[in-house]
């Protein structure tokens, strides 16, 4: 009984302490951690949209709230010569095998699409993925706010021949991103000053 | 048709051994007959299947509505540990008969890198339930088949004049090579 | 002191991990593409068993032997976890290029078989030593293999060019084929050595280790 | 049983082949470079002297190899058993005529050491040498290896490679008798398909060679690509064409029944030809390498001790 009750005692509290450890050091690391993963994850989809831009766009990050949503937008400024010439922020869409994530980046103070870029992506390899390389995305750089449909449904953006599950999804989101750009513009404007 | 695809990836594509190194210490450890093999693939089919379907209930129902996914790998581990425990004692009380031909393996499986690495792979790759279930079913019996094969061929070996720097590990290691070469045939079969 | 040294220096070469002390071969395969992925790998493995075999000898006399295991897989796999916050918050793409096996440390043998091998026998200056060279010795083999693939199979060394643009890559040396081939080669070579060496003591010949699991202590602890 | 006792010399069970009847390894593998002949002359008079000399430093880094080899690791057998020669013109015949010598010395020695060498010298093998320096190679260095990359100053075309690429109407022109000539683009001997099947029947005449392998291949190619070509003529070439297009006939009678690699009883010899002969239709039409017949044996033998177990009952056993 007393072997019994030892091991017990010693189990949970090695456990306990096991897991008092991993809390703090997850305290600790999280911001950093954020940091690594939107360098890494979204970073490479920033400098795709905007190339040579002089802030980093990661540690210059706001987020804002589109009036009516219940979520948050963390979106990224894009600055040449100390003025901001654009933003970009993520949305996403369900496409055949989960969610698509796509950054959508638009011109400042221009309103146009600069370009976007497919960020986390786990179609089926080979057909879905397609979405991803350039033709399907180079069309929407330099694209106004609307019209931002496939073909199919009367817009003007053309599918990915065979992978129109995914290519709705993309463009979905970045329908999505248009209206939320709508709603948060004034704030857009305001939020990066001049320096 | 889905299923089938990934079944068939699971087993000759993407081969849990000869593609993506993992189970490789069984894989070499318990590939010196056919009928040990046998048994440690069976068992391994056994054990993956069900600790994929109760880690991936694990992640959806309980470290992810509490937030808790960095303790994904402690989780799976201690989940992994306690279900072949528990497999032990299952089947030697319910079915001797299984338990003498797999439980000598049970032990072993824990430590099999193969068990945890399928069960972390469905998480990564976002599958649902079935899906998952039937990826770790297909992963496992790819192990089996490599196991086996292995097994067989090394039997042969027994009787070859392999020179003495080169026995054991190194022609096992060696053997392996060429079975991942072999399975190279099948390389873009799905895409 | 002369004994912390002994511990210290045995992986290093006389036990080294997985050449001699055939141990944790699945990352040794899979993260050995270049160079640099082996240091990364070595690196975290020597912080996971440093620590563990610190934490486990400290705690020898507490842990019940009947729970042993189970306290040795909990006090890994916290610090596996450990590991993995800080390499995503100091080192994220070499966690996402070393991707499922850094999780897979806490299955490696090395951990759990130094744990139980030597750790839970020993007090703690002596099993941090020996897993701190253990470690020291995976991280050299690793980045060892790891340069010779690169080496051929890319034509750098972490990174650096080494050869001409006339050299043809032997990229047979960074797929999976090339992995088993290259580690069993390598294996080979280690046998002949010794069997020269002990030639040269006028010993007989013997073969090189098996993997019987009997250099790692858990499954030879888990059969008795 | 860590130290390692050398067998004792009245037990030893020595690797296949085991046959023995007055015949020497030496005069099996003369009498398989006497096939080989034919198709060797067709292949210089194809391509010319570029095919000459990729058999000829093929076969010598062959036999330099293993020389070495057989130095290194004392107690192997003779060197002068021509088995060397076999392999290194075996593989030289999987190559396009135009390798570069880097790509024939490190294949050849690649199939001799680790095809063969390594487990032993001639008879331990599980796998068939030349088969494992080509797939090495055809890892390594795709575009060396590509038929019709490699011999862009060449009229010919690989047919597999636009069977592959452009589909079946692309090859309905072609015609069997260019095939049957070696009039196509693939491995400098495997096209000669002509001189390589008199070969094969001189090996099968002389009793050199069990016709089930080859026989069975044969079947096995034929038969599933009937199968394809039947269900869907627009999609699958004719089974003819796949019978006569790249490397099958050299792989049904020369590569398949490596010795030491293929099953020794009746009915698992058929069982492992038919099984190859379907994987190289297999992998033709599914796989990524448009001539699947290496891979396809590479595979079959893997399976070769399993396959072996299918034996016919003793008598008096339950």
């Amino acid at each position: 009984m007393r072997e019994a009750a030892r091991m017990i005692i010693v189990l949970s509290l090695i456990a306990g302490l096991s897991g008092l450890t991993l809390a703090s050091l997850r305290q600790a690391t999280g911001p950093l951690i954020e940091e690594q993963v939107l360098t890494y994850v979204q970073g490479p989809s920033l400098g795709q949209i905007f190339a040579d831009t002089e802030n980093n766009a990661v540690r210059d990050r706001k987020t804002f709230r589109p009036p009516g949503a219940d979520r948050e937008l963390t979106v990224f400024p894009a600055r040449r010569q100390g003025r901001l010439v654009g933003v970009s922020f993520e949305t996403s869409a369900k496409g055949y095998g989960g969610e698509i994530g796509v950054m959508v980046g638009f011109t400042m103070p221009e309103g146009k699409l600069a370009g976007i870029a497919i960020t986390t992506m786990k179609e089926t390899p080979g057909v879905g993925s397609r979405v991803a390389k350039h033709g399907f995305t180079t069309q929407f750089r330099g694209h106004g706010l609307d019209n931002l449909d496939l073909r199919s449904k009367g817009g003007d953006i053309d599918a990915v021949s065979g992978a129109t599950i995914s290519s709705t999804a993309a463009t979905a989101a970045v329908k999505q991103a248009a209206q939320d750009f709508k709603a948060i513009r004034e704030e857009l404007a305001k939020a990066w000053p001049e320096s | 048709m889905e299923y089938f695809l990934l079944i068939i990836a699971a087993i000759f594509v993407n081969n849990i051994v000869l593609a993506q190194y993992l189970g490789n210490c069984p894989f070499l450890g318990c590939s010196r007959a056919t009928g040990t093999a046998v048994g440690m693939g069976g068992a391994v089919i056994f054990v993956v299947t069900l600790a994929t379907a109760i880690t991936w209930l694990v992640q959806k129902r309980l470290l992810e509505p509490m937030g808790l996914e960095y303790l994904q790998t402690i989780a799976f581990i201690l989940v992994i540990a306690a279900l072949v425990q528990f497999v032990e004692m299952f089947l030697k009380k319910v079915l001797p008969p299984l338990y003498r031909a797999l439980g000598i393996f049970l032990p072993l499986i824990t430590t099999n890198c193969a068990v945890l690495g399928i069960a972390i792979i469905c998480q990564r790759k976002e599958y649902g339930l079935l899906k998952s279930v039937v990826f770790a079913a297909a992963s496992a019996a790819g192990f089996m088949l490599a196991l086996v094969l292995m097994a067989a061929i090394r039997e042969r070996l027994d009787t070859a004049r392999v020179p003495r720097a080169l026995r054991g590990m190194p022609i096992g290691l060696i053997l392996a090579g060429l079975m991942s070469l072999a399975f190279f045939a099948f390389s873009g079969m799905i895409a | 002191m002369g004994a912390t040294w002994k511990e210290l220096t045995k992986g290093l070469w006389r036990e080294i991990p997985p050449f001699r002390l055939v141990l944790g071969l699945c990352p040794t395969l899979a993260v050995t593409k270049t160079a640099d992925n082996g240091l990364g790998m070595g690196l975290a493995v020597i912080f996971v068993l440093t620590l563990s075999n610190l934490a486990v000898s400290a705690l020898r006399r507490l842990i019940p032997a009947k729970v042993r295991i189970a306290c040795f897989i909990v006090i890994a796999a916290t610090l596996v976890v450990g590991v993995e916050l800080l390499m995503q918050a100091f080192a994220y793409p070499l966690y996402q290029r070393l991707g499922i096996f850094v999780p897979l440390i806490v299955v490696n043998c090395i951990i759990l078989g130094r744990a139980e091998a030597f750790a839970s026998r020993n007090p703690v200056h002596l099993s941090v030593a020996d897993g701190l060279g253990m470690g020291l010795g995976f991280t050299l083999s690793l980045t060892l293999l790891g340069a010779l693939r690169e080496v051929l199979g890319y034509g750098t060394v972490f990174g650096l060019c080494l050869f001409g643009p006339g050299f043809k890559p032997f990229s047979f040396m960074i797929e999976a084929p090339g992995a088993f081939v290259c580690l069993g080669l390598v294996l080979a070579g280690m046998n002949a050595l010794t069997n020269w060496q002990r030639k040269r003591q006028g010993l007989a010949a013997v073969e090189g280790p098996g993997h019987d699991c009997k250099s790692c202590g858990l499954c030879a602890a888990d059969k008795k | 049983m860590s130290t390692f006792s050398p067998p004792s010399p009245l037990l030893t069970v020595s690797a296949p082949p085991h046959a023995h009847c007055g015949r020497t390894t030496r005069g099996l593998m003369a009498e398989t470079l006497f096939a080989l002949a034919p198709a060797a002359i067709m292949a210089v008079l194809v391509f010319g002297l570029p095919a000459l000399r990729v058999m000829a430093l093929s076969c010598a880094v062959a036999v330099i190899c293993e020389t070495l080899c057989a130095r290194a690791m004392a107690g192997t057998p003779a060197v002068d058993d021509l088995n060397a020669l076999v392999i290194g013109l075996l593989f030289a015949f999987l190559l396009p005529a135009s390798a570069p010598w880097w790509l024939v010395a490190a294949g050849s020695a690649t199939s001799v050491v680790l095809g063969k060498m390594v487990f032993g010298g001639l008879g331990g093998s599980p796998l068939c040498a030349p088969l494992v320096g080509w797939a090495v190679c055809k890892l390594s260095w795709k575009g060396a290896m590509d038929y019709d990359l490699s011999m862009l100053s060449s009229s010919l075309t690989s047919p597999l490679a636009q069977l592959k690429h452009l589909g079946p109407q692309a090859v309905a022109g072609i015609s069997l008798q260019d095939l049957l000539l070696g009039q196509q683009l693939g491995g400098l001997g495997a096209v000669q398909v002509a001189a390589l099947l008199a070969g094969g029947a001189y090996l099968l005449i002389r009793g050199r060679l069990r016709p089930h392998i080859p026989l069975a291949f044969l079947a096995g190619t034929f038969l599933t690509a009937l199968i394809y070509f039947y269900l869907d003529p627009a999609a699958c070439a004719p089974p003819l064409f796949h019978l006569l297009a790249g490397g099958a006939v050299l792989g049904a009678f020369f590569l398949a029944p490596d010795c030491s690699s293929s099953p020794v009883g009746h009915v698992p010899m058929i069982v492992f030809g038919l099984l190859a002969g379907c994987l190289v239709v297999v992998i033709r039409v599914y796989g990524v390498y448009p001539d699947g017949v290496p891979f396809a044996i590479l595979l079959a033998e893997l399976l070769t001790p399993l396959v072996d177990r299918i034996r016919p009952r003793p008598l008096g056993v339950g």
